[in-house]
């Protein structure tokens, strides 16, 4: 089983679910984040003084796979979430020991979907 | 931009030069010191009231919008209460009450730059049994002015470019809504056809709206509002502000249809404070009843929209509508705001806060009602003023957009309109350090 | 419950047709119209601003809840005032002010259905040296009464039924709330007594208190909020909007208690204005000081409490405590809401607002301070005020829940409480976009 | 500190026991009773407009701070109404109008303690044509007073420690702004001068920016605002929070400068509200254009210091200046507005929310203006005012920080200053389950 | 060294913080998230437009503990968070490599806890 | 590569970021978060009645790094975050098996800069 952590554009969560959701990938975490990456921020100034934002707002996906998911989920978020333009994100994949359904109590891939 | 705007400013300061200072206390002829202090000091508390209407648009059109265009909604709202108080001040009151200096048929007339208090009695306002000094009218009726910017403000919020709505709501209110309001206060045209608008549904609230119906064709709807033929909800992000901003109209509106009796009447005034309350709480359970049914949960928004729909509806007949005239239209005016947003919606009409249905829709209603309910005032009069000040707006809106459309543009970039007029047009967030979530 | 609520609807608006347009104007024949026309003026004044309460009972009792029932708190304040005001003229003004058309003893009688002024000067209504229209007086009253419900609305937060809350303030504001009122303000049997109560400690801010009372007794604590017998905080989502809440209730507060003059009577407007002021003033440093000692830290929410414990204690004698006495009743309220705060809090009776301990408790203090400071007035009198008011609010409150409660439910299911009323009863949210954390 | 407060309070009560009720109505000899009412009606609805300044101070002041100080704000705020009344009860007033009981050459005088209203005619007071009576005096009067100690707590915010400040702002409304007061309003040595200051440019405003250029400069910056010699934005939390503060402030500037008149002359009343109206207005546009070409963007919190900056210019001279004149004070003070931002800054004397720059500067500004542009005024003379005041509320100002500042102390421990003033004085959050990213 | 992830119901959080200090887990971290699962979401309407909202209120809960620990910290977290409803969550296990305390620079398992 | 999950003090947050850049890691995650540690908590009180707070608030950081960069990011947040007093916070090393550039569909290390 697998961790799939994803950094996308909020604004592409939707288009992001409707892949997962073609691909039959029903489960996912969202939380907001703030990234920082290769995307140029923006200027704020308030009262005279100036800042230089680069933590632009990003959604942080998790979405718990068994491994023979790991590739559909990854073309789902690409599919869903690629502009071509410098900020669309990052797919991590850290691997994933154990899997609890905690309404039940089952463990490993049962678990997971 | 900046430099037109900066010379603008400059000419307006040295036309009003002419302005002077109070030359000491004078009373008009007939009627007595005491009740010219009463109608005067009325009229102040008026116009304090419809002052606060600003603080009204401005929270509820920035409770109806999203977090990441709130700063944008609410610099628009103060500017426009600068621009409208300024402009009217250097043209728009003489444009709208020129005494008799008709240009035009009694369509257009213009009774000079600036503002100067005729001397002694002459400087008197007489109006409705009372009497007001020369300064109380231009601040009461200036305060009325800015609203009808204020209305598109509403209706074109997340995606307008500011420069280009500041310049258009300068011209709107400089020229288009003085010329209207002249051909009825000002004793044009429609007042020689006995057309009623009592305190401002077709002369305030339809020319805001028609402004802001030409200004919503000419934008075309945000981005994200209509997917695939769909209409996406796209929520209002602070209840709280949109709920004060409606309470706060309504408490301005004991101004504005109290202030328009023009004198303290007993009667007059009172009997127009009933009217205008028991409209707005008709407009709110009506319009509660409706959204409850159509949309299975009773929707705040429309109830707030509900409570505003009454307002404007009562006010074009708020001092000649029966008690349970008014509480019909107040009625049907919270059924028809309702149906309206549907229907704006359904032709893709994209209006974040609903002005187009409160404003304009009820704006006509109120006016066509006063023909129906009232026998003294004649449909078809009524229909003439709707019709007339409609097809004048319109012309005018799209005069003063077209220009602006093809030189600076209307619209922000769609990056920008995604990022939030916040940030790209102020480099702020209205609500720094809280965490706002959102995938629009 | 739609169709029910619809129906009366209908039956109002057909009723209320009775209603007619004002006869041209007229003076009582004593006062000068000039007079007669300030003290008009003033009461309409003071009506507008004892409507502004109305979006401070609104913003305070949303500010001091939860995020996820804040639509649920301002839906049910907008509709309150829209049910307040059409509910007292179809039934509550006829109920509360009939002239001397008693039914039964002096406790109750009854003036008709509906409005309809009188002709001529019998319309006007002579009161306390000055005078004022038919209009005025029902406007003035209609916005009192709304406010009656409204503090129910408060202590009732965040558990109850949509639907059962707004029949059960239907009925609360159309019969218990004028009949009460009319046993002093409407020369009934209190009245008699030499009962007094200014601007409503008991005639409003009880009355709403005990029906809160009742209420709060029937649904029970907020899941949560008691712990194996312990209280555990539930804070309030906005402080600022508390605070608004409160100061626009000091604001209206002007008019409630300036306008209960009912003239424009120089000295003693302005003595109700300074009373009613330090009284609000020593509110709020007594609870501070009180809240400082006994919570270690100053509690904004207690300070807020203490300064409408002021200001309800003080509204019974306003016009008749000396200025040091009204300071000594602010003291006196601000030390005793807090503790009755931390009283019913032990008592387990949940009160979100603290609604209790600023209207009933505070309410009562303030009418039975009367009998303590002026000589004038006899403790005993009070005090059958206070209890006779008492025992009918209750015995109503509970023969309207009751019937509530085992038809259509008093409570929401434990698990839309958990999620919010704003999505179970309205489907919507308060702040969208913002994130919100809460594990209650 | 709580002991001691409490005694003070317990002083207040028992002094003011000479309070006693109104003796009956009475009017004086030369005016109608009708002039007599509406003149006393509109002094307290204007009353009432101050009084609601107090929101519009405690909403732009937190508007503009950071949330984890938001409740410490508005306790303060709220507090400040409360100290205000009751110590200008106590001794404020008798410090300020004491009619001719002067202490010291024309610059100190006292008339007692408490409130006494003088019997039959004595009581009323005559002025400029007008008259009112003693507890509309008071109550008039007792609501400016405050909002001098409020404009220090916004420029001391998010550092200072709650109890010190209370300490400070009873001694400075009781002492420094009444004495201040004496020499112009209360016809003391400045008045003998011809120093005009029509509303409180200088009496009011200038007397909190003087108390609050002390306190700033005793205080130093908030941890994190200027960094190796960088000034760092601190942005303000809630822009709509802001808005609603400042409209509001407007919206009680027609009773602060309308009532300022002290009647309710048609002619002067009526000219201020114009003047106010478009310095205001003038104000809002210069501030949006000069921050929009030095800022590159128009900033929000910019328009609305330009826009009180007008208000506060314009109080001076609200009734002597010709309307291009008001107009250009305006200007003018939204240009400096700006500009005086940035010097405070570049001089790292952190003021969170620019009450330096609109209070004292904009204050100085419109005091000197009345010189400039009035011929009947002499400069020397208004400056002369600007200077001695200035020179009294600083060693006022520094004669109370000093020993509190040596005793308990004025700041917050660091370690309570980053985890904010609401936690670590109150116990409490503002918005209590929202999620507040930071890393301030 | 394992780090558990778990999302909750947010009103079961003050449960299973009652269920961790029993089994003498004191150190964890808490995100708020919204998670899209197999629980039914809620229909939300506004000015007559509609949606399905599926990604409803959770709470992410962090703990990285010593392997020892693992058992108990699952048992906790379900003893706590368990109804038997759809929507009561997931516990997911990741292997942590390392572990440092800030303060002092400390590693591994004297640093976890 | 790894993964590099670290919890600050939300005021350290700039001081970690400097620190991190002169280390040349420019590519960070962050969002915000409760701990709950050895530091003390606070107290609530309201309307009378008391809670004990004890979920602080901090920032919770993830940085996904080529193996050579994990002891410069180690050090890095510690030069940033360090007071020396308790609630310092913690760094938590995972491994991170593939790391996917949206935008291009890179994979691995290059992908991960
Ligand atoms: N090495 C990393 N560690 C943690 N988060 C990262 C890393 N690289 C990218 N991110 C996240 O992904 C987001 C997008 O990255 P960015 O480099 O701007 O995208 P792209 O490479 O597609 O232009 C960043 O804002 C950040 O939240
Ligand atoms: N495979 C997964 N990947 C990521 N998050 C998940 C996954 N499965 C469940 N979750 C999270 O757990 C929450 C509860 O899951 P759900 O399936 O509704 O619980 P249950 O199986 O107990 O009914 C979801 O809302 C989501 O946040
Ligand atoms: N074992 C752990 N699991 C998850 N989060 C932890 C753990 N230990 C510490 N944390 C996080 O780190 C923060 C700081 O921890 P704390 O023990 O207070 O620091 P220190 O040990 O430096 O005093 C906590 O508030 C929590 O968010």
């Amino acid at each position: 089983m697998k961790m799939i952590i994803a950094y996308i554009k909020p604004e592409k969560l939707n288009a992001v679910k409707q892949e997962l959701y073609k691909r039959e990938i029903f489960k996912i975490s969202v939380t907001n984040a703030l990234g920082c990456g290769q995307q140029k921020g923006y200027h704020e100034s308030y009262r005279g003084a100036d800042e230089e934002v680069n933590l632009l707002k990003k959604i942080r996906i998790e979405i718990a796979v068994n491994t023979d998911f790991v590739q559909p989920t990854i073309d789902a978020i690409i599919a869903g979430a690629q502009t071509g333009k410098i900020g669309d994100g990052k797919i991590f994949i850290v691997n994933l020991e154990e899997c609890i359904r905690i309404r039940t109590g089952e463990t490993g891939s049962k678990a997971i979907g | 931009m900046l430099k037109r705007l900066a010379k603008i400013l400059a000419v307006t300061a040295i036309i009003l030069i002419s302005g002077t200072v109070f030359a000491g206390a004078s009373t008009p002829a007939k009627i007595s010191l005491e009740m010219f202090t009463i109608n005067n000091i009325w009229m102040l508390v008026a116009t304090t009231l419809v002052f606060i209407m600003h603080l009204g648009f401005a929270t509820l059109e920035s409770g109806l919008t999203r977090t990441k265009n709130t700063v944008n909604i609410l610099y628009k709202n103060v500017m426009i209460v600068a621009i409208g108080l300024l402009t009217y001040a250097l043209i728009g009151f003489g444009l709208m009450y020129h005494g008799d200096s008709w240009l035009l048929g009694k369509c257009f007339g213009f009774g000079g730059f600036g503002l100067t208090a005729p001397a002694g009695d002459a400087g008197l306002i007489n109006y409705n049994g009372g009497a007001y000094t020369y300064w109380t009218d231009f601040i009461f009726q200036g305060m009325f002015a800015a609203t009808a910017a204020t209305i598109v403000s509403g209706a074109v919020a997340e995606r307008i470019k500011l420069d280009s709505f500041l310049i258009f709501s300068a011209f709107y209110v400089a020229l288009i809504y003085p010329i209207a309001g002249s051909w009825g206060w000002g004793k044009g045209w429609l007042d020689r056809l006995h057309f009623h608008d009592f305190a401002g549904s077709t002369f305030v609230h339809s020319v805001g709206g028609w402004g802001a119906l030409v200004a919503v064709m000419l934008l075309g709807p945000r981005i994200g509002k209509y997917v695939n033929g769909k209409s996406k909800p796209i929520w209002g992000h602070n209840m709280p502000l949109a709920t004060i901003g409606t309470l706060l109209l309504w408490f301005g509106w004991f101004g504005f249809n109290g202030g328009s009796v023009l004198s303290a009447d007993p009667q007059a005034v009172s009997y127009v404070f009933v009217t205008t309350c028991l409209a707005a709480a008709a407009g709110i359970v009506a319009a509660s009843l409706t959204s409850w049914r159509l949309q299975k949960h009773p929707d705040l928004s429309m109830v707030l929209n509900g409570c505003l729909a009454g307002l404007v509806a009562v006010t074009a007949g708020a001092d000649v509508l029966s008690i349970s005239a008014a509480i019909i239209v107040g009625i049907s005016a919270g059924i028809i705001v309702v149906l309206a947003v549907f229907m704006f919606d359904s032709l893709q009409l994209d209006d974040p806060v609903g002005a187009l249905s409160v404003h304009l829709v009820c704006g006509i209603w109120g006016t066509l009602a006063v023909g129906l309910f009232c026998q003294e005032y004649s449909f078809l009069s009524q229909l003439t003023g709707v019709i007339a000040v409609g097809a004048f707006c319109v012309l005018g809106a799209v005069a003063i957009f077209l220009p602006i459309k093809y030189t600076i543009g209307l619209r922000m970039p769609a990056d920008d309109e995604i990022r939030g007029l916040d940030i790209c047009e102020h480099g702020m967030e209205s609500y720094h350090g809280f965490q706002i979530f959102t995938n629009q």
